[in-house]
């Protein structure tokens, strides 16, 4: 049938199929969350937060069950945005934006390098392990845990505020600037780390290469 | 405005994902996705609990902003392993490169 | 940095120049006399008639063998009561413009100088949408030699090695 | 209105200007589908390889200098997230904050000056 | 036609470096011949790129460039390699030339002499169906690569029909037509 | 296992493809770049896209016909290639060349050498990535140069003009003060590509040390032409067998010192200059009026039993036709020597352990033309 | 095809017709006469399966005018010839797209990929050698798509016509529509043919679903 | 949740949204013009005239090209991974229009005021350079493969130089508010004082805009396209739009940022027409100087690129924070900030030029391989 109709190529079984479910499953919710911020009985910052809340958990699922690698990092960054969005719900612009400048443009593209640079180069195929079933288990146990535990506590009614960027910025180079160090010795500790490792790496190659 | 319990279960079961992953992949590269995911989790968790309870002190957006930090050079430096153990072992599974001496 | 500072300076150098640009559907470039765009018969006004005879001698001397040359006897020789001194006359004469390398020699070899290239602009506008339409009979390669738009190829006035 | 609205707010168009590019996106996507001509032809879906048939599914084997440096680029853009707060309020923290960033830099900087002396930013 | 037609008396040789190619090449049959403008050397093929070697490292000959390599077909007297040699500090050329019979085409390579010579030697061995034993190369260079039985510069190898596209009367008209 | 992988691993290294169609291969050369990460491991050049057998043809073909198929094997500098053969055919005929042909042959061929010198600037240009500019301009030079040769020979690249034994017809009457013209505009052309790149730094810094040749490879890979001289061999035919009357002018063999793409741009840069010159000289000795052919000619031109190789020194290095005879007024055998064919076989040990884009450079400044590569 | 053998016919004999037998035909590669084996198989013609527009399916007639305008418009305005140079017509045919000629006037800009190209311009000597990747990057062009025939090589083998490496013509294997005579041509006749060709497109506007 | 949209008061949705439909049209038009005035200006330099016959001067001449590209077949590779395909073109464009968002075009004519714009701005730019490693990695193709890891690996070097020039900016400033840094510059522009930071910025955002001389992803002599070689038709066309709509926004944050926008020299009283007159002089100056470059200098090399980015821009730029840092957590005059920058510039240009004219040598490695080929 596909084949008969004037289809575009690029319309194929996968996509057609991938967006129909897509569809399916986020139309109704969108409608339902639209629905119920029209009739106002949820603000607009909820639906976001819902929407934002599903991109977030499917995304993440995503990461955790696709087999194609690469598939699976373009799914980690819906999630990651996703967080962005949620700091932002949250008041803070600046965790925000950091989230997406960090994740957005840095470890995604470190990710993806690393991945070009191993599975993905011929087969971005993988299997995953054999202990899924258990890691399936103790997922649920710990979510289950969590939430009941989260659900249960009482909260009373606390209402966020927004932290103001500049008084940030002073907290942080006030009161934690021993921290500010050590980040900063970490952070030296990580890129001298990484590149002994690439360099031991890359002396291997040359090893093998010669 | 969102009650706070919403961004406490999206943590929890951000965690739990990432739990899964970190559980069930092989490949090493995956794994630290999932542990980011964790990551995620710990500093949405981290975030709600500074902007609705901690209002002046805001210790935890502070310490988010570290997670964060410390996440991307974990991340870096793992990945560095990693590819050092593809590079040398033509793998990235974890299963395959249980033997440490290298 | 002085270098990238010189060609930047060059480039607008360039810029503030004139175009160079010759507009060339609206402005033909005036072609040089000697332009050799495709072979032509030449028709001999005096007399009414090609000037070719038909006598092959371009035909075997063309490297790529486009031409076809038909000749027949003249039916306005003197003999037979007309006014032409040719015996022989051209017949059917074809040339596959589309193989044509644009070689002069056919001009060359031409012992009756029946035949020029053309050095109009219709020469070089010749493109069409099948590729038989390029193969040019006796009657298109007269037609413009006819009408007087050519008459012969300038350099063989010069010293030819012929 | 609340501070908190009023940040809520000054988001909406980035929340908007994500769903009108991507309507974007699919709006000339669709017409595209409408008005382009459509075939299926044998050579059609090769790869372009100048002419020639691809020998066999592109990978690549990505040079280790491409990780290097986007690990150089994690560690410095995190540094640069501190350096944004900091841009702002040092003035009203005083000379102290000021010369703590100086040591941070001074310490990123030493890292850097590390792996340019260890040849890491030479690309072989 | 062959060779020996042109070749002129031997007392001719004076003006060229004749003297020296056959000082350096003692022990090597060769039959030197006038050429055009310069020297023409006919070497057996067993022993030319011993030649070739000792022209090349010569002191006084020093041939360290090779200009062309190639082969003419002089149909039932055999195919005939044509070295041209150039020494760029010397400043002289030499011609080598040896001949192979048709039924056995043969010849050692001379890319251990110069490394020009491995894609000439290559064209040739295609374009005459020349075998260079011991070619590190020996693909073809011209022609696809699965086709390595067309030699089209052998005077057998006929040409192509010119194909007749002329429109309704425009094919070649009968002879005498 | 892990060895095995290993090897598995290190056959794995990115091969590309480059050409038959590819902006910077200039025309239908491919060339399979094995490269590491960004640096080329392994060139493997492949031919013969354009091989269409002027060789064979030009056999059955007599000395006139023949011509236009040489000009067909080196388009850039058409002239150059007619020269060649032209020569080779009068120095198996015997013919005697009036002067003043000769000096026009010299004048042109010269300007010819310009025009496909100023193409490689533009094409070069292009490879290393300006957006255009330096191909137009040399295009722009060009098209003064071709504008003259048309008026002079009636086509803008394939000129059929040279003839054994002199020149098919006379030129212009105003040749010289065009040739003039031509000049001073080349002058500003030169002005120009000097200006734009030859002191850029990114220019430099692309090409300084980039594919070294050495000149003892060079001259054993057989290269020629500025190919050879940027390398420090100063073997220019026009200097070492001087043909036509290039022993009666005063011009310099341009060598470079390194051998990299820097000095064999630059080397054409000042054999421009030096090509320029030439002309001037040419323009002041040449004989206003005079013949252009020798007194008698045959109808169909013969030539005695022979053979003759003979070369000059075309844009691109040396051009050689080998021609053999067995009486006929056709060759029994012809053969192209081409520059393009030996230069490029030096492609391998120029490109490899350079970066992938330096390989780029490095073929388009050894200027290929890949109807003589192929013939 | 063959002629059964003992069918010689007899005066007596009502059959007068020699029985033909069709055999069996094994060999499924179509063979070009005279073709060496090896390379026949890749010179066969290209096969076109000319898709269709959808509004030419779903629109009514009348709707469908303006689009057809509009679109033969636009595409005859900005032909984007592949930059596809074979041998020395390729020199005159990048001299049309330099300052003297400047075919950009025309909105006639050389791509690199046949992706992004609407018109290829064969300009130069196909050789048998080379006929596959001409056949290849004319098939990778998307449609619409035009090919100009640019030289005499091109249009049927020109001087080469006698070699048999030359394959005679370009529309051998694939569709020309608009074929430009000379060795090399002009420039201008090469902006010539362009301009029929735009003039081609207009008046076919209507039926291009190509 | 009213807001004042052009002196009416209209729900903020519906704001944003008119404000954001607004952008289209002004990004498309002005897209088009800018590929129009390109075409158009690089014919100047390569004395020749560029697009002429289609609709007066040409000016149709981009939107041709448009309804082509829209009406030409959308082909995707039999071997290209679909999602990553499909979604590049997404991930390309969407991050640059959401750039649109903080471009402080005229004075209220912007579609929000964040008090963190710059840094939303720089976040939000980072994140396309995904859509081109999936462009690249989906088309399987080696050209487009190698295309998008240069890209990332060139995008992610000039991210920094670029993020903290404007950061340097905005130290001087105080803040992050772009519409407050143009409003600033009433009397000097902050070229003055950061005549560095501005240099870097240009140099950072020509590599950022895979502009030449840094158009290593996509040149031509080399990758044919890089990571679009693939695409055809209206997706490719989406790739063009976010370029030059990347190039558009550049520039006019360039021109706010250090040239003072619509404030100077007048200061932010004008008249709107004014106002324009001047963001588009300025804007129109720095996008004349890309295409400038573009017709002028040859593109780098991989390595060169990336040393030149980590070796020479970014412990400049990192200097000039702390020379900033210094001057005013102790209060001394501007002035200074203006000398030093200068010399910065000299600094600049002198290391630039030694970088460039190294003595030539064969490196090793090379010499290697080669001895390994011969
Ligand atoms: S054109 Fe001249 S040569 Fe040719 S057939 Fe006619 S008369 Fe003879
Ligand atoms: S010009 Fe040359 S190719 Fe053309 S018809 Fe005359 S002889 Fe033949
Ligand atoms: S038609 Fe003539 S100019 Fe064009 S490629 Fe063929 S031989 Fe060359």
């Amino acid at each position: 049938m596909f084949d008969r109709l004037p289809l575009p190529s690029q319309l194929d079984r996968t996509i057609m199929a991938g967006g129909t479910i897509a569809g399916l499953v986020a139309a109704p919710v969108l409608i339902v969350l639209l629905g119920l911020q029209i009739t106002g009985t949820i603000s607009a910052a909820e639906m976001v937060f819902y929407m934002a809340a599903g991109v977030v958990l499917g995304g993440a699922l995503g990461a955790v069950l696709i087999k194609n690698i690469v598939h699976a990092s373009l799914s980690l960054i819906a999630t990651l945005l996703g967080v962005a969005a949620l700091y932002l719900l949250l008041l803070t612009e600046f965790i925000a934006l950091v989230q997406v400048l960090v994740y957005g443009g840095g470890v995604i593209i470190l990710l993806l390098f690393a991945l070009m640079m191993t599975n993905a180069q011929d087969d971005p195929i993988v299997q995953d392990g054999s202990q899924k079933p258990f890691a399936f288990g103790v997922a649920v146990l710990i979510g289950g845990v969590f939430v009941t535990a989260l659900l249960d506590a009482q909260w009373g009614d606390p209402t966020a505020a927004v932290i103001p960027f500049v008084d940030f910025g002073a907290r942080i180079f006030r009161d934690f600037s021993v921290p500010v160090i050590i980040v900063a010795v970490l952070l030296d500790i990580a890129l001298t780390g990484a590149f002994v490792n690439a360099r031991r790496a890359e002396a291997h190659d040359e090893e093998a290469r010669s | 405005m969102i009650p706070i319990e919403n961004f406490l279960v999206l943590s929890a079961l951000l965690f739990a994902i990432g739990f899964y992953g970190v559980l069930a992949r092989r490949s090493a590269i995956l794994i630290l996705m999932s542990v980011e995911i964790m990551l995620a989790g710990v500093a949405i968790n981290f975030i709600a609990f500074a902007s609705y309870l901690d209002h002046d002190a805001f210790s935890g957006l502070v310490f988010a902003l570290f997670v964060i930090t410390v996440a991307a050079a974990e991340v870096g430096l793992a990945l560095g392993v990693v590819l050092r153990l593809f590079r040398e072992r033509r793998t990235a599974n974890v299963d395959e490169a249980n033997s440490l001496k290298w | 940095m002085k270098g990238i500072a010189k060609s930047l300076l060059t480039t607008l150098s360039t810029f503030s120049r004139k175009p160079v640009t010759r507009d060339y559907p609206n402005v033909h470039k005036t072609l040089p006399e000697r332009d050799r765009a495709f072979p032509l018969l030449l028709w001999d006004q005096e007399i009414d008639e090609p000037f070719c005879t038909g006598c092959h001698a371009c035909e075997r001397a063309c490297p790529v063998e486009c031409m076809t040359v038909l000749m027949k006897d003249n039916p306005n020789h003197k003999s037979v009561g007309g006014t032409s001194s040719r015996r022989k006359i051209i017949d059917k004469f074809w040339i596959d413009y589309a193989r044509c390398m644009r070689c002069n020699i056919c001009v060359e070899v031409c012992n009756f100088d029946a035949i020029a290239m053309n050095n109009t602009w219709t020469g070089h506008e010749t493109s069409v949408h099948d590729r038989k339409d390029l193969v040019m009979d006796l009657q298109m390669l007269l037609s413009q030699s006819h009408a007087g738009a050519i008459k012969e190829w300038v350099p063989v006035i010069g010293q030819t090695n012929e | 209105m609340a501070a908190a609205d009023l940040l809520l707010t000054n988001y909406i168009p980035v929340l908007l200007a994500t769903v009108v590019g991507f309507i974007m996106v699919i709006t000339a996507l669709l017409a595209a589908r409408l008005l382009a001509p459509f075939s299926q032809e044998a050579g059609k879906g090769t790869t372009y390889e100048c002419g020639m048939l691809p020998l066999r599914r592109a990978s690549t084997n990505v040079g280790m200098r491409f990780y290097l440096y986007a690990i150089l680029f994690v560690i410095f853009d995190v540094e640069a997230v501190f350096i944004f707060p900091w841009a702002l309020s040092f003035i009203g923290i005083g000379a102290f904050a000021y010369w703590l960033m100086v040591i941070f830099i001074a310490i990123l900087a030493l890292g850097l000056g590390y792996a340019w002396k260890k040849g890491a930013l030479q690309w072989r | 036609m062959t060779t020996e037609e042109t070749t002129q008396p031997v007392a001719d040789f004076s003006g060229t470096i004749w003297a020296e190619v056959d000082r350096a090449l003692s022990g090597v049959t060769v039959r030197p011949e006038r050429g055009l403008l310069d020297v023409i050397a006919h070497i057996p093929r067993d022993e030319v790129v011993t030649a070739l070697r000792r022209l090349k490292t010569d002191a006084a000959l020093h041939f360290d460039y090779l200009r062309s390599l190639t082969a003419i077909d002089r149909e039932a007297d055999g195919i005939e390699v044509v070295y041209h040699l150039y020494s760029t500090d010397k400043k002289h050329n030499l011609t080598v030339k040896t001949t192979l019979p048709t039924t056995d085409l043969n010849v050692p390579t001379a890319t251990t002499v110069w490394r020009a010579a491995n894609w000439l030697e290559r064209e040739t061995a295609e374009m005459f169906g020349i075998q260079f034993t011991g070619h590190p190369d020996p693909r073809t260079l011209l022609m696809p690569e699965d086709m390595t039985d067309v030699h089209p510069l052998l005077k057998s190898h006929p040409l192509a029909e010119i194909e007749v596209l002329q429109g309704e009367g425009m094919g070649y008209p009968e002879e005498g037509a | 296992m892990v060895t095995e992988r290993a090897r598995e691993f290190d056959t794995q290294d990115l091969l590309i493809n480059v050409g038959p169609q590819h902006p910077s291969t200039h025309g239908v050369f491919r060339m399979v770049l094995e490269i590491d990460g960004e640096l080329v491991k392994d060139v493997i050049p492949y031919i013969g896209y354009l091989h269409r057998g002027a060789e064979k043809l030009c056999e059955t073909m007599d000395y006139r016909q023949g011509i236009g198929f040489m000009d067909r094997t080196e388009y850039l500098a058409a002239f150059n290639a007619e020269l060649s053969y032209v020569m080779a055919v009068e120095a198996l005929a015997g013919l005697e060349v009036p002067e003043r042909a000769q000096w026009i042959r010299m004048i042109l061929c010269e300007l010819n050498r310009i025009s496909s010198h100023f193409m490689f600037m533009g094409a070069f240009g292009v490879d290393t990535g300006v957006m255009g500019t330096p191909f137009i301009y040399g295009w722009r030079e060009r098209e003064g140069i071709i504008d003259l040769f048309e008026e002079i020979s009636g086509d803008r690249m394939m000129y059929a003009y040279f003839r054994p034994g002199g020149l098919a017809w006379d030129v212009t009457t105003n040749f010289k003060a065009r040739v003039r013209e031509v000049l001073k505009s080349i002058t500003q052309g030169i002005k120009d590509f000097d200006g734009l790149f030859t002191e850029n730094e990114i220019f430099v810094a692309r090409t300084k040390g980039v594919g070294y040749i050495s000149a003892e490879d060079a001259i054993d890979y057989g290269m020629s032409g500025p190919s050879l001289r940027a390398s420090g061999v100063p073997m220019d035919v026009r200097k070492d067998e001087p043909y036509l009357k290039y022993s009666e002018i005063d011009f310099k063999v341009i060598t470079g010192e390194h051998g990299d793409v820097f000095d064999r741009y630059h080397c054409r840069l000042q054999e421009l200059r030096e090509s320029v010159k030439i002309i001037e000289q040419c323009l002041a000795k040449m004989p206003d009026t005079g013949p252009i052919m020798p007194e008698k000619m045959p109808r169909m031109l013969r030539t005695p039993p022979g053979e003759v190789y003979l070369r000059t020194e075309a844009p691109r290095g040396e051009y050689g036709v080998y021609l053999v005879s067995n009486g006929g007024n056709r060759p029994y055998r012809l053969k192209v020597r081409s520059a393009c064919l030996s230069n490029l076989q030096a492609l391998k040990q120029m490109s490899v352990g350079q970066y992938v884009a330096d390989a780029i450079l490095v073929l388009g400044s050894i200027d290929i033309v890949l109807s003589e590569v192929d013939r | 095809m063959a002629v059964t053998p003992g069918m010689v016919t007899t005066p007596e004999s009502p059959v007068t017709v020699p029985v033909i037998t069709p055999e069996p035909v094994e060999v499924p590669l179509p063979v070009i006469p005279g073709e060496h084996p090896n390379e026949a198989p890749r010179l066969v013609p290209v096969e076109l399966r000319p898709g269709k527009a959808l509004y030419k399916q779903v629109l009514p007639g009348v709707m469908q005018a303006p689009l057809d305008l509009l679109l033969g418009a636009s595409r005859k305005s900005s032909l984007w010839p592949m930059t596809f140079g074979l041998a020395c017509c390729a020199i005159e045919m990048i001299a049309t797209f330099m300052s003297h000629y400047d075919l950009d006037r025309f909105g006639i800009v050389p791509w690199p990929s046949p992706r992004q190209s609407d018109v290829m311009i064969v300009a130069g000597t196909v050789t048998k050698k080379m006929a596959p990747a001409v056949k290849l990057l004319y098939e990778q062009m998307p449609n619409p798509k035009w090919v100009i025939s640019m030289g005499a090589c091109a249009t049927n083998g020109g001087p080469y016509t006698r070699y048999d490496r030359v394959l005679q013509g370009v529309d051998k294997i694939i569709p020309v529509d608009v074929y430009v005579p000379g060795c090399p041509p002009r420039p201008e006749a090469l902006i010539d043919s362009l301009l029929s060709l735009q003039d081609m497109i207009m008046e076919e506007r209507g039926s291009m679903g190509r | 949740m009213n807001t004042d949209l052009f002196g009416l008061q209209v729900n903020v949705w519906a704001d944003a949204a008119l404000r954001l439909q607004l952008i289209v049209v002004f990004m498309t038009v002005v897209v088009m013009g800018l590929i129009w005035a390109e075409r158009r200006i690089l014919g100047r330099f390569q004395q020749r005239i560029g697009p002429q016959k289609t609709g007066p001067f040409g000016l149709l001449q981009s939107v041709a090209d448009a309804v082509k590209l829209v009406g030409k077949e959308d082909l995707r590779p039999k071997n290209a991974d679909p999602w990553t395909f499909e979604l590049a073109p997404f991930l390309v464009f969407i991050p640059i229009f959401m750039g649109f968002v903080i471009v402080p075009f005229l004075v209220g004519w912007n579609i929000k005021v964040l008090e963190l714009g710059l840094l939303y701005f720089v976040a939000i730019s980072s994140v396309n350079i995904v859509g081109w490693v999936m462009a690249g990695w989906g088309s399987d193709n080696r050209y487009a493969m190698i295309g998008g890891l240069r890209a990332a690996a060139q995008s992610i070097s000039y991210e920094l130089p670029l993020v903290l020039s404007l950061l340097a900016v905005a130290m001087v400033a105080g803040t992050l508010n772009l519409d407050e840094i143009v409003r600033q510059q009433g009397s000097v522009p902050y070229i003055v004082w950061q005549p560095m930071a501005f240099a870097i910025f240009f140099i950072a955002a020509l590599a950022e805009l895979n502009r030449a001389p840094f158009d290593i992803p996509v040149g031509e002599s080399e990758v044919v396209g890089g990571p679009f070689v693939e695409y055809s038709g209206i997706r490719w066309s989406m790739f063009m739009l976010a370029e030059y709509a990347g190039l558009l926004i550049m520039a006019v944050v360039g021109a706010s940022v250090f040239l003072g926008g619509y404030a100077w020299p007048l200061g932010e009283e004008l008249g709107l027409g004014w106002q324009v007159v001047l963001v588009g002089a300025k804007a129109g100056l720095i996008i004349f100087a890309v295409f400038w470059i573009r017709a002028s200098l040859p593109r780098l090399r991989i390595d060169q690129l990336m040393g030149y980015s980590w070796k020479i821009l970014l412990p400049l730029v990192l200097v000039q924070i702390l020379v900033n840092g210094l001057v005013l957590v102790y209060g001394w005059s501007e002035a200074i900030l203006g000398v030093v920058g200068l010399a910065g510039v000299v600094a600049l240009v002198s290391i630039t030029g030694r970088a460039a004219n190294r003595p030539r040598q064969i490196p090793a490695r090379a010499a290697a391989l080669k001895g390994e080929a011969a």
